[in-house]
């Protein structure tokens, strides 16, 4: 077990917060938020040239032959730039669908040449039954609808979940797609509802790898996401001690009021041990452990609530500035609330470890 | 003194000169001013009849059963709620008479000019500088948190107007008209989508000398009238069980048994308790007020409503599930008056945030409780120096 | 509804915490802890004289003709001095199981020339299943064992609930009769083991008005004892406030630090709105309120919860005193951390109050 | 420098000089002692071989594969942790020579006369008084919280040598011999009911000068030394998943179907997750010592072991129901050294809010993360004139 951040790793990091810090300030997510484009697909462009979207797949299938250790560092810094780019549902989601099948679309999406989507609700959690709600003709056109797919207006190729159960790989221009953005909470990373009307698609995967394939991409993603959360609670911790460093108030810094740097140590506190929580999923799921499932679902339930927290903190301390659309404090306040329904919530991943770990719920009936 | 009886007379001869079924509004409220039927605990010749307050109810009351217009009270709310007692303790005589009647009648629109950018909780810290020039005031600053700003004719504005002096002592109060050249309303958007407030830009605005409130330097004592009146109204009115958010939290889970888990069940009903502690708190600090016996529970009954509002606001959210990551609409609007629960949940989460900011953090509440109720001694003070010399 | 208190409430409070602050300071509380009377009889009869026994209990059947209201003020006093005497057991929980009957035996209760204690564990909460662990025989003997029964050593009268069901009075000093002490949580109101071999007691109540009785003892106990909850809190809070305002570190009262303050006043906020629901629950047992079952579980619910946090606010904020024997600080945790588990946790009065007001858990099944 | 296989060597040759098996306990470590492998890293002559601390884990893993006794460092854990160090640092020759053989050894045990009943938090404020009487100090004061002062050969003990000074400067760093006149120990009863701790009262205790460490007024400075090497215990040994009192709960849970409800449920599956997730951060921690990049993460451990250890056997005792009004024994007893988890639900409960207060209150841990850690400003100080003159 490897809980730290290695050499390569802080290296990524640095590679990645400098492009960051150069194209998705806050002002330039802020400017988009209302656009039609929801993505930053200029931004997007740089960091696959970066070589992220093919970290956790093998150098043989046209990746970079890391890790979900790196891969997890990443998210860490998307989350805390709150960046408008698919990295979630491409390279994580369909990335990982697509690496537990024999196919050959993982090194396009590895690459950054194509852009990918699952198709499962973004509130689909690891251990959820198998999403049946598109199915297949005789002659293998797809129909069906699924509902609060993340990043799906980005994609280019669709990995949809089709009763069966299998999976298929269906273009996004193919006939009979239809893509309709809803409104998001959080605007930087919008879901839309997708729709096949007897569209061709390719059979990648059917019966148990299908099942494994979505199962593994679920867990993946909320392991990662974790990481996410953590990231933009520590940008929200170091944006409010940076604020009540700076903010005057009866001739003090408020950070020299005492309520005010209690409850920003316990917030710092909570994300040293969520942080702990985080690298330990990703390392789990990279050395694919026996207990990951057990690390994922331990991550969620601290990161998630962690990140709402911190998120929520820096909304309050940072006043009515903190209440305007114009600083960027809502964004990470939107992005970590929906987080918190991503992928399981954090009661719903806590009830998955307390049967794991064997505390069970079998209540004897009362009244 | 007027009585009750007397009272039901001016009533009844105001409906018999002005039949509300066939009289223009702004006539009918512009004669019931006159009769003194506005606020019947004001002087005679402003609005009332120097009646006891209560008897406002009995006019109310009776103007409401026989059909009377009335002067939509949530939308000049600031002008009735903290101007009008304002003008009416510090106000010159060609002040009352000025500006009164037209703002009960809600012919001019008031808004307030108090909070800065640089001066939120720390209020009396504010710097928008006034300048004696002549007969008249200078002005320049910025204003910011004003609704209503847009649509107001007036203004209450603090301003500073001797910055040599420690903070609370150099400044006044002065009427601002909204229309003057230099003021310039920008709408504030919040987190919501909506701009429900307004920054205001004060560029040599030239206020007369007479439309000052109150001596030059004595603002704050002016401001501090403005601002008990400002919180008269927390405790507000009776609501039922399951009022407000609770009560749609709990008829979505009724409603959606498909939502349910244990964990989100023990969260609920905890709420649910709470809420229904808190309605009950309101219930017994009404029965102490109509008792005579105001207790100290009121100071928290604002801090307690918004972190029940926050909680059940982001569980709500949580219990949502799929619907959750949804919002009704981002598109800028400028609401006349703030509806808290009438939106979608992530609406109500977001606006819930603003709950322990606006009329007092939840900051400034606690210090206040802890100070004035529980009489816990105050920090050791920085600011006491001149205003010009404090750190910012 | 009524919440406040009425002029003749705030006459009775002054007259007992007269007595109480005369007879059952600290000191005296803490002399007697290891003590193997639990109960200060002496004190108890200054308190039978003051016809705190009787309250709730009509005129025409020995008791002042007044209600649960004037009680509950009674049980804030005592719990504001933690004081050791058998009023819960025997005025609250005896004495309205006897209401409920048609038995004459009230009257000595009422009048305090005889203590009471009902045959029930501590832990049993209104709603539960009536307690049968005691049968009599043919001949009417009674054989079983009761554990953890409140007052039970200062009683002369044992209220026994009875399987059939049936309500038995017997005395303490029949023959068969064992009362057990264990070594309680709380000192200064001690629970004991009560056995009974073959002895004789008379019926009191059977069927549904035996079932009524013990119901109705449980729900006016868990009422109650929320009002000394608030007092519990209360007390606590007023002691840490004038701690605080006296300790100085740091060349300052330690009260004047932002943290503290802050802490403080959400207790004292917390406690507002606890006392709110007390009062409500006494009012509407009072009132005999159709929805009084709901005003007790709500109450237990708030105000249980509070006692406990302010006593361990207490404690903490005494800093190392507060953790010692001869402070009195550790009276009240005990009492609180023992009223959270005595007639219902507030988790099962939730439970009971989610149940009653139509929240149900009735929860679709998963995994 | 001597190298690891050198000091294998001084194993060796110790363990053919003395026979675990038949020489005398005492012995044994005096001649441990003699040889440098009581601490490799302390001189030579005083117990080390100046070697590299980290060499000290090889001695003692070959010395307890041969079956060597140890000097049982628990009992004797403020000599080994605190006052060595400090007697290292700031000691003369003689003392030195004096005090640290029968430290190490165990024949003398010591403890710490720091805390005063005014002077827990505000250590710097105490006010025991030592005042020059020719060679000697007369020292008279009260102190507190002191473990082991009943076993105890010797203390170390601050004390005010001029109160004239800001409360940092007057104070006097001395080594106090608990048998000499004037020494009183009383056993302090904690509310558990056993006393783990003492009251110690000074009445003009004479201390030779020859007993003081470091310089008249160097004090803190010295005692700063003694107080970091305290911290450097935090963090402590790696404790598998379920180690401490959540697996107690855990355990209890699996065993009782019938204490079970949903609430219960949701709640300790809670905790338990803040239980494995504080163990993975200890694990972290470790990690990062071992990598020679200590984060500042240590500084939280104690303060969130506390919560959770208050949380756990709070909700524990609640989850026991009937038994949970029941506790073990109130005898007082006087403990050798504390058990977290080895009694009841009761005494877990209660013992855990000491946590908080002991080695510094969670209230003091988290000024310190605010200031050290995240660079928050410092309050503004009210206690930097004389000590003579602070409000207490």
């Amino acid at each position: 077990m490897n809980l730290l951040y290695s050499e390569i790793e802080e290296d990524l990091r640095a590679s990645v917060r400098a492009v960051l810090t150069d194209h998705c300030p806050p002002s330039a997510v802020l400017a988009r938020l209302e656009s039609d484009s929801p993505c930053d697909m200029d931004l997007w462009r740089i960091l696959v040239e970066l070589g992220v979207t093919g970290l956790h797949v093998p150098e043989d299938r046209g990746g970079q032959g890391a890790s979900l250790r790196e891969t997890a560092v990443v998210m860490e810094e998307l989350g805390r730039f709150v960046a408008p780019v698919p990295f979630l549902g491409s390279t994580v989601l369909a990335t990982t669908a697509l690496l537990a099948c024999d196919s050959d679309l993982v090194g396009s999406l590895a690459s950054g040449t194509t852009t990918g989507a699952l198709a499962v609700p973004l509130t689909a959690a690891p251990g959820s039954p198998f999403p049946a709600t598109v199915s297949a003709s005789a002659d293998g056109l797809l129909t069906g609808r699924v509902t609060s797919v993340v990043d799906a207006r980005a994609a280019s190729l669709l990995v949809v979940p089709v009763a069966g159960p299998a999976l298929y790989a269906v273009r996004a221009d193919a006939p009979g797609v239809t893509v309709t953005e809803v409104v998001s909470l959080d605007m930087t990373r919008r879901i839309a509802d997708v729709s096949l009307a007897s569209t061709p698609g390719v059979v990648i995967a059917s019966g148990d790898q299908a099942t494994a394939a979505v199962e593994a991409a679920l867990r993946a993603g909320a392991g990662l996401l974790a990481s996410e959360q953590v990231g933009i609670a520590e940008t929200c911790l170091e944006q409010t001690v940076r604020h009540v460093k700076d903010r005057h108030q009866f001739g003090r810094a408020i950070g020299s009021f005492q309520a005010i740097k209690h409850r920003l140590a316990d917030l710092w506190l909570e994300l040293v041990c969520a942080r702990a929580t985080a690298r330990h999923a990703a390392d789990a799921l990279t050395r694919q452990a026996d207990d990951a499932d057990v690390a994922v679902a331990l991550a969620q339930s601290e990161c998630a609530d962690l990140a709402v927290h911190a998120a929520e903190e820096a909304v309050q301390l940072h006043g009515g500035i903190g209440m305007t659309w114009e600083h960027p404090a809502h964004l990470s306040l939107k992005r970590a609330k929906v987080n918190q329904l991503a992928l399981g919530t954090p009661g719903e991943h806590r009830m998955t470890l307390g049967h794991m770990v064997h505390l069970l719920m079998d209540i004897p009936s009362r009244r | 003194m007027t009585h009750s009886g007397h009272i039901r007379d001016r009533v009844r001869e105001l409906l018999a000169a002005h039949d509300p079924g066939s009289t223009d509004r702004l006539e009918f409220l512009r004669a019931r001013f006159d009769a003194g039927l506005a606020w019947v605990h004001y002087p005679v010749g402003l609005g009332g009849l120097a009646a006891p307050r209560e008897l406002q109810q009995v006019v109310d009351a009776e103007l409401d059963e026989a059909g009377a217009p009335d002067n939509d009270p949530l939308r000049i709310g600031i002008g009735l709620g903290m101007a009008a007692p304002t003008i009416l303790t510090y106000g010159t005589e060609e002040q009352k008479s000025r500006f009164l009647r037209p703002l009960w009648t809600g012919e001019e629109v008031w808004c307030q000019l108090f909070s800065e950018p640089g001066a939120g909780s720390d209020l009396a810290a504010l710097g928008t500088r006034a300048v004696r020039d002549g007969d008249d005031w200078v002005v320049t600053g910025q204003k910011v948190w004003t609704s209503s700003a847009h649509t107001a004719r007036w203004a209450i504005l603090l301003a500073r107007t001797d910055p040599d002096l420690p903070k609370h002592q150099g400044i006044t109060y002065f009427v601002c008209d909204m229309t003057a050249p230099g003021v310039e309303v920008r709408p504030l958007r919040q987190i919501t989508g909506e701009a429900e407030f307004n920054e205001v830009f004060l560029t040599d605005v030239r206020i007369p000398d007479a439309h000052r409130l109150g001596a030059v330097g004595e603002g704050w004592k002016v401001a501090r009238t403005t601002l008990m009146n400002e919180r008269v109204a927390i405790g507000g009115a009776a609501i039922p069980r399951e009022g407000g958010m609770i009560g749609i939290v709990a008829d979505t889970w009724r409603q959606h048994p498909e939502l349910r888990t244990p964990e989100l069940h023990a969260r609920l009903v905890k709420l649910w308790a709470r809420a229904e502690a808190l309605r009950l708190t309101g219930v017994r600090l009404r029965q102490q007020l109509a008792a005579g016996a105001p207790g100290p529970e009121g100071s928290g009954m604002k801090l307690a409503f918004a972190r029940l509002a926050q909680d059940i606001s982001g569980f709500e959210v949580e219990l949502m599930g799929e619907a959750g990551l949804r919002y009704d609409d981002w598109t800028l609007c400028r609401p006349d008056q703030v509806d808290f629960t009438g939106r979608g949940p992530g609406y109500r989460y977001l606006r819930a945030k603003g709950n322990s900011i606006e009329g007092g953090t939840s900051e400034i509440l606690r210090n206040i409780i802890a100070e004035r109720v529980l009489g816990l001694p105050s920090e050791p003070r920085s600011d006491t120096g001149p205003w010009k010399d404090l750190p910012r």
